[in-house]
């Protein structure tokens, strides 16, 4: 075995903020999506919509401020940025089913070496079916980028070469960030872009349900 | 002189009978009409179909009418939630049928019926679950899924400021399905925490105009 | 022959304004069914909409108060009411096509028996076919009233038992107010509901391209 | 620092080029952007695709722009008007393709093409002209016509305010086509009165967000 250190959830969130760009549209799903919000430029304009109707959020309020009619999709308080709009459920979904949200952060249950993506149900008997809009983020993103553990708490790959669970939508991902790695799906397949210090390529393929490659 | 002010939430729920399907606004508890549900459990209709984004938390609002037992069925996109126990313990014991629908296709097809279009292909969904046994179709390349429209008897929604023609604004993010149930139902009654004079809503901010707003109620008090 | 007047294009409009309710939700055609909002009470509150964005149209504004930007359908020059609003022309359209709008008055060029209506185009060589908002008033509106002439100008029947000219829409049409009568488009046939003073049925008949019924 | 204001209609209109389809907002004038218009003339792309409510009055604007021969084929509701002689001269000689589509149709095909969909039925213009050759459906007893998405390079539109993330205000019903044409366009030049600081547009009030905005340009002295 060779010697790495697995990044945090704030290090993986601190690698997708640094590949979002100026002026671009993003959502970020609940959970731990939602932290990339904390490592964005300070002085980049960037814009976070949230399905539930916000356009140009800001950062969560001090507890004297908070809304009740001010949350985010996951039901956090947030604030709102200047230039920050309010609008309805149909205009919201406009924005992402019409293509006009260029990138979705979204955590994932597993994620196909295709793209295919299982994020919404674990289908076990006594789970409860619940989607919210995670669907309609998958195949209405202009990219989806995927943050999750490389490997289940048993140890199981996440990265497949076919899902196991119920599908949220077919050839969405784009990219992957892992604890480990950030994976590109590409038309020749999954494409190692980066990995953590020390780990090697046969030890991250060894992790992985479907073949690698390098660029 | 007409006027749409209704006095209080009971009276507004006169019209409400067994078996109608109810469109109820909010995300979460933001935008949720708390004082029409409580009336709506206090005119115990039976045999409702609800459409709400979400099934009720804790102990209030939506989450007591289903308690209530008034619900058949509710349509919505995310009924688990930490604090959904009242619905969750309903639906493992087989208490109330379940439709779970992408919140974007639920949107798109209130916004269908509402509008008066027939059925929507809609690229959510496809080669899920919850597209099973619905019919598909191939368009430039992209597979979409045939939805058809959610039309609903009454639809019971918290806006923020309404006159007495029905015109409504809304608050923040407490807008969420506001305006697209107020257009996909017969009859909509909106709460709102203040009655302006006709007149005083600017006509460039009316978000949503009298026409798809049947009732107003006044809540003393309320945000 | 026997001695009656024909309705003037006012006293038609006269006729159709008193059949509107207080609170109804009403669009006026262009042409002759908009002068039907010049004979609406002033102490009902009756809700004029306009298809290019406009709820509780008022009345013409003086000269001096002319706004380009407030206009009706037929591009007239218009007011607004205190309750009235904008919106942008899918929402308008939603109130059309959803049924919401109560009533709408049309011109017709011909009704046929079971209330199909042709009134957007004469299909001639060198016509250029234009459509606006008719089709989707048609099937749209709750009820439609259409106003018309009797006749054409050269005699001819303009309520037929078929359209010879291009549909607008099919059996949508509940009532027709012509310069002789009021018919009524019902399960039944076309029931006369009124006639002007003095004209006899079957001398209404005769200018009928259907077969009328007595209430 | 993102910046969507422009500084001439000019620069706008450098992306444009042959053969692009180009969103026209406007209802007769009242909403028409008659500056974009003119540069859009200026710059002399060719074989263009316009899509607009009308087509034309007198010789400014979109008229001008159908005589400038830069114009394949248009697609509207209502061409003929009273002074729409330069599209009917065009229309007649064969020198201009036409498109006529209900004007509820064109809005609601814009709107599924700024949403997502693959397509729609609606009832307008069942069992007419306009539906000849479409696929159809009954649904529910009711007779409807299958349509498809209109989507477009371009969308130029006429706001009143705008800020430098593209949001937009409108003046009453000059509203009209503008916010569902930038919606269904890539890349939407608004021209607007008034530029005014981020932040001084109420969130409650913007009627067009940014995210369907791309370039805002400022055309001073106009109402």
């Amino acid at each position: 075995m060779s010697n790495y250190t697995p990044r945090s959830v704030d290090e993986i969130a601190k690698c997708v903020a640094q590949d979002i760009e100026e002026g671009m549209y993003v959502n970020l799903g609940i959970g731990q999506p939602t932290k990339v919000a904390d490592f964005l430029p300070k002085d980049k304009d960037i814009f976070l919509h949230s399905e539930n109707g916000v356009l140009g959020m800001g950062p969560a309020p001090e507890e004297a401020d908070r809304d009740g009619d001010l949350i985010n999709a996951g039901k956090q308080y947030i604030t709102l940025l200047k230039g920050g709009s309010y609008f309805h459920h149909g205009d919201s979904f406009a924005m992402i089913r019409g293509g006009h949200i260029d990138l979705c952060v979204l955590g994932a249950f597993e994620v196909a070496k295709n793209g295919d993506i299982a994020n919404w149900f674990l289908g076990r008997p006594k789970d409860i079916p619940a989607v919210g809009g995670a669907m309609d983020l998958a195949v209405g993103a202009k990219k989806v980028y995927v943050i999750m553990d490389h490997v289940s708490k048993n140890g199981e790959p996440k990265i497949v070469e076919s899902l196991n669970l119920p599908i949220t939508g077919e050839k969405c991902v784009n990219r992957i960030y892992t604890d480990l790695a950030v994976i590109d799906i590409t038309e020749q397949g999954l494409v190692v872009r980066e990995m953590v210090d020390g780990l090697t390529f046969d030890e991250l393929q060894s992790k992985t349900g479907a073949t690698l490659r390098q660029p | 002189m007409l006027n749409k002010v209704t006095e209080s939430a009971i009276d507004a729920m006169s019209h409400i009978n067994d078996g109608a399907t109810i469109l109820i606004g909010g995300f979460g508890l933001a935008g949720q009409p708390a004082e029409l549900i409580d009336a709506l459990i206090e005119r115990n209709a039976k045999d409702l179909t609800i459409v709400s984004n979400n099934a009720g938390n804790g102990e209030t609002g939506l989450a007591l009418l289903l308690k209530s037992g008034c619900v058949r069925k509710i349509i919505c996109s995310f009924p688990r939630q930490h604090d959904s126990y009242i619905f969750d313990d309903l639906y493992r014991s087989g208490k109330i049928e379940l439709e779970v629908v992408p919140q974007g296709t639920l949107a798109a097809r209130m916004q269908a019926g509402g509008s008066g279009l027939g059925a929507i292909y809609t690229p959510t969904a496809y080669g899920t679950l919850l597209a099973e046994g619905k019919e598909t179709r191939t368009i430039d390349g992209v597979n979409y899924v045939l939805e058809y429209p959610i039309k609903a008897d009454f639809a019971l929604i918290k806006a923020f400021q309404g006159d007495r023609w029905g015109n409504l604004t809304y608050r923040k993010a407490a807008r969420n399905f506001g305006p697209i149930m107020a257009a996909a139902s017969k009859h909509t009654i909106a709460q709102v925490s203040e009655v302006v004079e006709l007149g005083a809503l600017d006509p460039e901010h009316i978000i949503t105009p009298g026409i798809f707003v049947h009732e107003v109620v006044c809540i003393e008090g309320d945000k």
